[in-house]
């Protein structure tokens, strides 16, 4: 069976996979479905759901909360695609580094990543946000700080046995220079994990990016799923809808990215096929 | 004692064959020793664990058949029933001793274990006084001790011997064995066959023994069983089938069984040219740490090795597991550095070659890998991964084709194969692709770690005879190592034995078969299993 | 039921809890609040601002406005027991305060000597008239420090600040940092009879829902400023047993400004301040931001300060008149419909003011002008602030009862200094200089009136900055405190006279 | 031979957090905003003077190595400064804060584990539906945000039903008696225990799951079947130990997130712990402090890494020392 028929065959895989074409389609049609900004203050302030027209209600100033949680679809996905790409790139290279050449190149980069690790992660994207003022590039960059050394240990890990398989040692004895033995012979074998870890790397982007939202710290140009809870929290008593929604929205996503990178875990993974 | 009726396992969907299994029947008599042989993915170890009720549970199950133990059924036994029975009437041993122990258990505890399962009754004083008896009989020194002891902190043999202990602990009327000594050393599985042989007899244990080595077979069979794609294909005493094969496939599995003649070449003229290559007090040594809190260790992995060796040569090093023979390979063709000690290859020391002239100079010197899985990447098609030599010393695409397609056809596979991938190819299959890999450089010394050891004895004739014939055709110097003595004798022009990092004795097959100097060469040779037979 | 009776403890939510009490030390929200009962001033001011007697029983003010007696109580007190006297009030304004307090350096800096003919008779002579003089006598601006304790000591690290030694109807009995402040009543007040409670005691919960909470349970009695949140008002206000008051901030009077860089194209032309200003709806500020507390301000001077004037030019909502004035710039829509970009640095000082921020984002978009927010932490807020670096920048201003204290700082030429709270968006108009000289100097009302209602009208047309909202601060009651907002000082002020009924 | 590691380790340790330090030192120091200005802003008004002078008793008016210098100094002494903020030494707002989260932290730390391992086991022990609910549960709780639960837990078991306090440690109104006060603060602990935990119970129970089932099919799990051993006995005295280690040492590593975590939920929860300190700390720019709390934190962090790493020592014969 090929990694795409083993995929196929894992039903949750599939309904995650739904879900997120669902959540990316609505992103995608963000614009078209609601065309005024999410921000407009279309109707009045604390309508319940199906109330006014408004399908998920409206928040404390009036803002359609369905409008909201399309345009947030967009803000949460592309910055956290955003972020993993960054931290994965940056977590391949330094592993990619040190898990090939080893030894002191190797030791400093791990106790790099060990320190980066020691801080509480949560934490340093918080102050990294704060003191940088939120924006785009200062959550990405956030984001990507705290999640690279998870991608670097991975890497390393996978570098330093595929160094030692037969073929890696095969190429260098061929005469193959470095960098195809890294890019050519290395790397795409060691694609499948990293594949993996990326892609629940974008359901964690989403949870930190809607978690520093939450605490006041995302952009504040940018409609976003975590600071629809935030800014509503303290009605839960009075309007529940107001953050509930979000939530869900949320929930599905990275609930609908993890099945799918379980999925592709299990469809990259030969050892498990039966 | 045990009759296996007609047993049937069939394979889920998918799979090369249908059965795992197809129509066996076997019988076992008290006392007897029964061997399975026969190659990979045969069906043996399936069988063995029909008998246990121990199938993977992965779909797996007897779908026809009986299996008949004492005039009971086992397959329509009662889960607990069976339970009852294993251990105390049905043991058995697997086939890797680094793993078949539970890491987090005492080694004492692990065969005491067995006196709580089956509620013998023993206070504890009894239980201690039997594991220490049990591990005394498996001649293991300090029983006491060992039976304080944690797995990791035994080699292999020992290892074995403990789960032999388990293995007789109840007095078991049958026991199974799953290919137990294939990863040990000789010297190693002769101690364990010799223990489990006189255990076997002292008890009157029946133990079906599960082998792919017609030495082993040969050793201690009294009947043997052949088994081919899941069925029996011939079953009668050692003597007669191993004599006189009566089955195609048995006879060819008896014929790729290396001889141990040593008369098979002459013995070359003495070179008259200086060597392609000579090494010279080559020392590697490893520092290690055990586990997190352990102290640095080191490994004195090559000691002052030193050998030439001339166009056309095949020198074969021999040795036990960890005796250093890869670090050697690796040092050689710098795929590490060695510590100290010197490699000249047509008079030019490679020590000090770096960089692109290191690049360069590899083209002389090429290797072939033990792991046909392993050796080939499975992300590039056959084709771009021999051409892969070439063309990093420059070839044009196209003339590094062209080379490709030749050394094919060398090997023995058709042009079509270059657009295949790894792993749409068998075993032996790879190894011919690891070879013209190899050869598509045109190499002056081919270094040949096990090449033939992950391979089946059949596929193994065949890439010998390959190997021989490229050797001759281009004149290659080779060096080839291998952990088994058969092999060696067959291949080499001389034999280098390695022990601990040390070369101890080097010469001619038949001065090393026939006249060892070294003690440990003569143990070596010893230990050969079914030099009387084969 | 409408007789004061004495007894109980009454007890208040203060959010965020203060760093200390001292309130001559800081004037953080909290420390006002608690320490307001503890130390005292010469004089409080009633709901139109009239001086009352405090420490002082009486005062005079000489003809040419230079010279202020004061007379103190005879029987004033120290909470330690030595008697209040002249001295402490010298000290307090002429050393205390000038070290720490950067308002009251402002006012003392005027006074050209200070004399003490007895203990209980202080006279200030001043450099030049100035007629808001007695406002500075207030319980924020000049608290009485007691010059036993103080006196040669580094003010900030004198240990007397852990346990405040003041002349209050409440005495600082003990603080449970992260929970709690007991305050005990004052035996030895010099008003018969006062205070009438037994103490208060003020409790620290961080958490606003939990506040709320605490307020509808009857936990405790009052929460104040940031203890309440808008949000919650609603609900505060619907729950039959609580009132919010509607009075009590006529000292402070937070007004709302939104300040607009005129040193920065395109806020340098009037016409785009303008038009900004009709873009905004100020009354859904008020109700929907603000949830009703406050009003619509018009002008530079809030309602309840001294010398307001209504009668100047004003910008009610209306998006067409703004389009119009930002067409008659010749700042015509591009493609994509917008005519500027601007950014707005947003107050970091809670949800409430996040929201304006988004709020006026999307007012200004309804005119196609294209804002963008800035949050940043509180420091950096500052610091840009200060330092001119904004574009827009929105917060709220004390008036301090009189414009001369709280309102020409924003608009003087003079007061153009890199520092927080002056004149940051560099509006400079020598008129209203001018005017705001002659009406700090003024004692003739009707002329002050004059001057001032000039400037108003100057400022409005100017319009430097826009003027969003007289931002009245939550204070929530339970219904069985009585008497306890009686003095513009609201939920400051010392609390003598309130009660608890039963 | 353990004590010379286990010093070895300390030593790497101390590096570490010395290393922590240094980099959030440098990095808040050199991000924008003056400390000085927020004081002055607070006090209603402010002039250069007043800003110079408080600049000049916190020490901000010195270099930066000058002032790293003297920071380590201090710290060498158990000094973490003074919270120009707050008026307090910040050791003392840290330790005033520390038992809350610890508190809290260790609860769900339990809980998590404890749970975790349970529902780990019986997914791969029993399958089927057992493994369904299982998998169901640990996905929804690993995908949903952890401040959200929070809130919902709030608004079905605190406004809804009333049944748990939404907010803080204690009861607005004192309870008195020991008793009393510890079921008091007990039942303020169990919604924030359960949201910061269920997150991690959800980790703990794949990582349990994965780990048995990559556990089972080993050859000494059939050494034992074929000792005879039930299945049940497999399972609890062979499979479960070799498959808790891996477990154990997750956790270890994680221990430190859960402090990281904790902010959420103290914001949510109002819980009075190092979380909020460390987020207010940041909103008001207190240096000193928001050091203090990195110090600390990563201090804990790194002293649990080594116990874990210990404890594995202890109970992994492999890993120890040689004998
Ligand atoms: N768990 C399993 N699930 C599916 N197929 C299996 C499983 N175990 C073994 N097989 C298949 O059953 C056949 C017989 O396997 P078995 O392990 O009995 O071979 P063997 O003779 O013991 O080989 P070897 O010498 O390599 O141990 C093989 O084709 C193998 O691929
Ligand atoms: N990279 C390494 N690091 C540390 N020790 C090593 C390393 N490679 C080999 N060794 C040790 O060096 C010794 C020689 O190993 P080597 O692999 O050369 O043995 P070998 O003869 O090839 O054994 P085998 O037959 O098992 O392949 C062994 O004790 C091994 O444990
Ligand atoms: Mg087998
Ligand atoms: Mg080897
Ligand atoms: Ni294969």
């Amino acid at each position: 069976m090929t990694a795409a028929q083993r995929f196929r065959t894992n039903i949750a895989a599939c309904i995650g996979l739904l879900i997120l074409a669902a959540m990316v389609l609505l992103a995608v049609l963000a614009p078209v479905l609601y065309p005024t900004s999410p921000w407009e203050m279309a109707g009045e302030p604390y309508l319940r759901p199906l109330q006014g027209g408004y399908l998920l209600g409206t928040d404390m100033l009036g803002r359609d909360i369905a409008a909201g949680i399309a345009h947030g679809a967009r803000v949460s996905l592309l910055l956290a695609l955003v972020a993993t790409a960054a931290g994965t790139l940056a977590g391949v290279l330094v592993g990619a580094v040190a898990g090939y050449f080893g030894g002191r190149i190797d030791e400093l980069l791990m106790r790099a990543t060990e320190f980066f690790q020691t801080i509480p992660s949560f934490l340093l994207a918080v102050v990294l946000v704060a003191l940088f003022s939120p924006s785009i590039s200062s959550i990405v960059a956030a984001i990507a700080v705290v999640s690279w050394p998870g991608v670097a240990r991975l890497v390393r890990g996978q570098f330093l046995s595929l160094r030692q398989a037969e073929f890696v040692q095969a190429s260098i004895v061929l005469g193959e220079p470095t960098h195809r033995v890294i890019f050519r012979q290395i790397l795409p074998n060691a694609l499948g994990p990293i594949i993996v870890t990326a892609s629940l790397m974008v359901a964690t982007a989403i949870l930190l990016e809607s978690s520093l939202s939450f605490l006041g710290l995302g952009d504040p140009d940018l409609m976003s799923w975590g600071y629809m809870i935030g800014a509503s929290r303290n009605l839960i008593r009075d309007a529940w809808w107001m953050c509930t929604f979000p939530g869900v929205a949320i929930f599905l996503t990275v609930l609908a990215i993890n099945l799918v990178g379980d999925g592709l875990g299990d469809a990259l993974n030969p050892r498990l096929t039966s | 004692m045990l009759q296996i009726r007609g047993l049937d396992i069939p394979l889920p969907g998918g799979g090369e064959r249908r059965f795992a299994v197809r129509g066996l029947s076997l019988d076992v008599a008290p006392g007897e020793l029964v061997c399975i042989v026969g190659e990979s993915g045969s069906g043996k170890s399936l069988t063995a664990r029909a008998v246990m009720g121990l199938l993977p549970d992965m779909g797996l199950r007897a779908s026809a058949g009986t299996i008949t133990f004492k005039g009971e059924n086992l397959l329509a036994l009662p889960q607990r029933r069976m339970e009852g029975l294993r251990g105390r009437e049905i043991s058995m041993i697997f086939q890797e001793p680094m793993t078949a122990l539970n890491p987090l258990m005492r080694v004492g505890d692990q065969i005491s274990e067995l006196f709580r399962i089956h509620r013998s009754g023993f206070d504890k004083a009894e239980r201690q006084r039997r594991v220490l008896s049990l591990l005394a009989d498996l001649n293991l020194p300090d029983p006491a001790r060992i039976a304080e002891a944690y797995p990791f902190e035994m080699s292999g043999g020992q290892r074995q011997r403990v789960m032999i202990a388990i293995a007789f602990a109840l007095g078991p009327s049958l026991l199974i064995a799953d290919e137990p000594t294939t990863a040990l050393d000789v010297t190693t599985q002769m101690q364990i066959l010799r223990v489990l042989k006189r255990l076997q007899a002292e008890r009157g244990t029946a133990v079906i023994f599960i082998t792919h080595d017609f030495g082993v077979v040969a050793e201690i069979a009294d009947r043997v069983a052949v088994m081919w794609r899941g069925e029996l294909v011939e079953q009668g005493p050692a003597r007669a089938v191993l004599g006189a094969p009566a089955h195609a496939y048995t006879k060819a599995l008896i014929d790729s069984v290396p001889r141990l003649s040593a008369d098979a070449r002459a013995e070359r003229a003495a070179p008259t040219q200086p060597p392609v290559l000579s090494v010279a007090g080559l020392s590697k040594i490893f520092r290690v740490r055990k586990g997190m809190f352990g102290a640095e260790r080191k490994v004195e992995a090559l000691k002052q090795v030193s050998f030439t060796l001339h166009a056309g040569e095949t020198l074969a090093v021999v040795g036990e597991s960890g005796s250093g023979k890869t670090t050697l390979s690796r040092c050689i063709v710098r795929l590490m550095r060695p510590d100290a000690g010197r490699i000249d290859l047509f008079g030019e020391d490679m020590g000090q070659l770096a960089g692109g002239a290191l690049r360069a100079r590899r083209k002389a010197i090429q290797m072939v890998f033990q792991d046909p899985h392993g050796s080939l990447n499975p992300r590039i098609r056959v084709g771009p991964i021999i051409m892969a030599g070439p063309l990093a010393h420059g070839v044009k695409p196209a003339a590094a084709r062209a080379t490709a397609e030749r050394m094919l056809g060398l090997v023995g596979l058709d042009a079509g194969a270059m657009d295949r991938y790894p792993h749409q190819f068998s075993g032996g299959q790879r190894q011919r692709i690891g070879l013209a890999r190899a050869l598509a450089l045109e190499p002056l010394v081919l270094i040949a770690d096990e090449p033939v050891s992950a391979l089946d004895v059949t596929v193994q004739a065949q890439i010998l005879d390959l190997l021989r014939d490229v050797r001759e055709k281009l004149g290659l110097a080779m060096i080839f190592i291998t952990h088994d003595l058969r092999v060696a004798g067959q291949v080499a022009d001389r034999i280098a034995v390695m022990r601990q990092g040390e070369i101890v004795e080097e010469g001619t097959p038949a001065a090393i078969m026939g006249s060892a100097r070294h003690e440990y060469t003569r143990q070596l040779v010893a230990a050969i299993p079914g030099r009387r037979l084969i | 039921q409408d007789t004061p009776k004495s007894g109980g403890t009454l007890r208040i939510l203060v959010h965020p809890e203060p760093p200390h009490l001292v309130t001559a030390l800081g004037q953080a929200s909290g420390t006002v609040t608690i320490g307001g009962k503890v130390f005292e001033s010469l004089l409080t001011f009633d709901f139109e601002l009239n001086p009352k007697p405090g420490l002082a029983e009486r005062w005079e003010v000489s003809a040419d406005g230079l010279t202020y007696t004061f007379h103190l109580r005879p029987n004033a007190k120290w909470h330690d027991g030595k008697p209040f006297t002249s001295a402490d009030v010298a000290f307090t304004t002429q050393e205390f305060l000038m070290k720490t307090h950067p308002r009251a350096r402002g006012v003392f800096s005027r006074v050209a000597a200070v004399e003490t003919p007895d203990a209980r008779t202080i006279v200030y002579k001043l450099k030049e008239k100035f007629s808001p003089f007695l406002y500075a006598f207030e319980l924020s601006g000049a608290p009485m420090m007691p010059k036993h304790l103080y006196e040669g000591t580094d003010f900030d690290k004198n240990p007397a600040n852990e346990k405040p030694i003041g002349t209050g109807p409440f005495r600082f009995v003990a603080w449970k940092k992260g929970e709690s402040l007991q305050l005990e009543r004052n035996p030895d007040y010099y008003r018969q009879g006062r205070p009438y409670l037994d103490g208060i005691s003020f409790h620290f919960i961080p958490d606003a829902a939990a506040r709320t909470v605490a307020m509808e349970q009857g936990a405790v009695d009052q929460a104040q400023f940031d203890a309440v949140q808008f949000t919650d008002l609603e609900r505060l206000r619907r729950n039959p047993a609580l009132t919010v008051a509607d009075k009590g901030q006529e000292f402070i009077a937070p007004l709302v400004l939104m300040d607009m860089n005129s040193r920065r194209p395109p806020f340098d032309d009037k016409r785009f301040r303008k038009a900004l200003m009709h873009a905004i709806d100020r009354n859904f500020i008020k109700d929907r931001i603000f949830y009703g507390q406050g009003k619509v301000p018009t002008g530079p001077i809030a309602s309840s300060t001294r010398n307001y004037d209504p009668k100047v030019a004003t910008y009610p909502y209306d998006q067409e008149k703004a389009k119009a004035l930002l067409d008659e710039m010749g700042l015509k829509p591009k493609a994509d419909g917008t005519r500027a970009d601007i950014k707005i640095l947003a107050l970091p000082y809670g949800d409430h003011w996040t929201r304006l921020a988004e709020y006026l984002r999307e007012s200004f978009r309804r005119v196609g002008v294209r804002a963008t927010v800035e949050n940043t932490d509180p420091g950096n807020w500052i610091q840009r602030y200060t330092n001119w670096d904004y574009d827009i920048v929105y917060t709220f201003f004390y008036q301090y009862a009189d414009p001369a204290l709280g309102v020409g700082r924003t608009y003087l030429c003079s007061n153009v200094r890199k520092v927080f709270l002056a004149n940051a968006n560099g509006y400079c108009n020598q008129r209203v200089d001018d005017l705001f000289t002659a009406a700090t100097a003024e004692t003739d009302e009707t002329k002050k009136q004059a001057y001032y209602s000039e400037i108003q009208r100057l400022i409005t047309e100017d319009l430097p900055v826009g003027f969003l909202l007289e931002l009245q601060f939550p204070v929530v009651m339970n219904k069985r405190l009585r008497d306890a907002i009686t003095t513009a000082h609201g939920p400051n002020d010392a609390y003598a006279d309130a009660w608890l009924a039963r | 031979m353990r004590l010379r590691y286990l010093l070895r380790r300390l030593a790497g340790g101390l590096l570490v957090v010395l290393l922590v330090i240094v980099f959030c030192f440098v990095i808040l120091r050199l991000a924008p905003g003056d400390p000085a200005m927020i004081m002055a802003g607070e006090s209603g008004a402010s002039d250069e003077q007043f800003i110079a002078d408080i600049r000049r008793s916190y020490g901000l008016d010195q270099p930066l190595p000058v002032q790293l210098a003297k920071y380590l100094g201090n710290v060498l002494q158990f000094d973490l400064g003074f919270s120009y903020r707050q008026k307090r030494p910040n050791a003392e707002l840290i330790a005033e804060r520390l038992p809350a989260t610890l508190l809290l932290a260790a609860s769900a730390f339990v809980l998590s584990l404890a749970l975790g391992i349970v529902l780990g086991y019986l997914a791969a022990r029993f399958r089927g539906l057992a493994d369904a609910a299982v998998s169901i549960f640990s996905l929804a709780f690993y995908a949903t945000p952890i401040f959200w639960i929070g809130l919902m837990g709030i608004l079905v078991f605190s406004v809804q039903l009333e049944w748990l306090p939404a907010f803080g440690m204690r009861s607005i109104l004192p309870v008195t008696g020991g008793w009393a006060k510890a079921a008091d603060v007990a039942r303020h602990l169990i919604l924030p225990t359960l949201t910061l935990g269920l997150f991690y119970t959800a980790i703990y129970a794949r990582l349990m799951r994965a780990s048995l089932l990559e556990v089972r099919p080993l050859d000494f799990v059939a050494t034992a079947r074929a000792k005879g051993a039930s299945i049940g006995r497999v399972w609890r005295r062979h499979m479960f130990r070799n498959a808790v280690l891996p477990v154990l040492t997750m956790a270890g590593v994680q221990a430190g997130q859960i402090v990281g975590g904790s902010i959420l939920v103290e914001t949510v929860f109002a819980w009075p712990g190092i979380g909020r300190l460390a987020f207010e700390a940041v909103f008001q720019r207190d240096y000193n402090l928001l050091l203090g709390i990195f110090l600390v934190t990563s201090t804990a962090v790194v002293a649990i890494n080594i116990a874990t790493d210990f404890i594995y020592t202890l109970v992994d014969p492999r890993t120890g020392p040689a004998r």
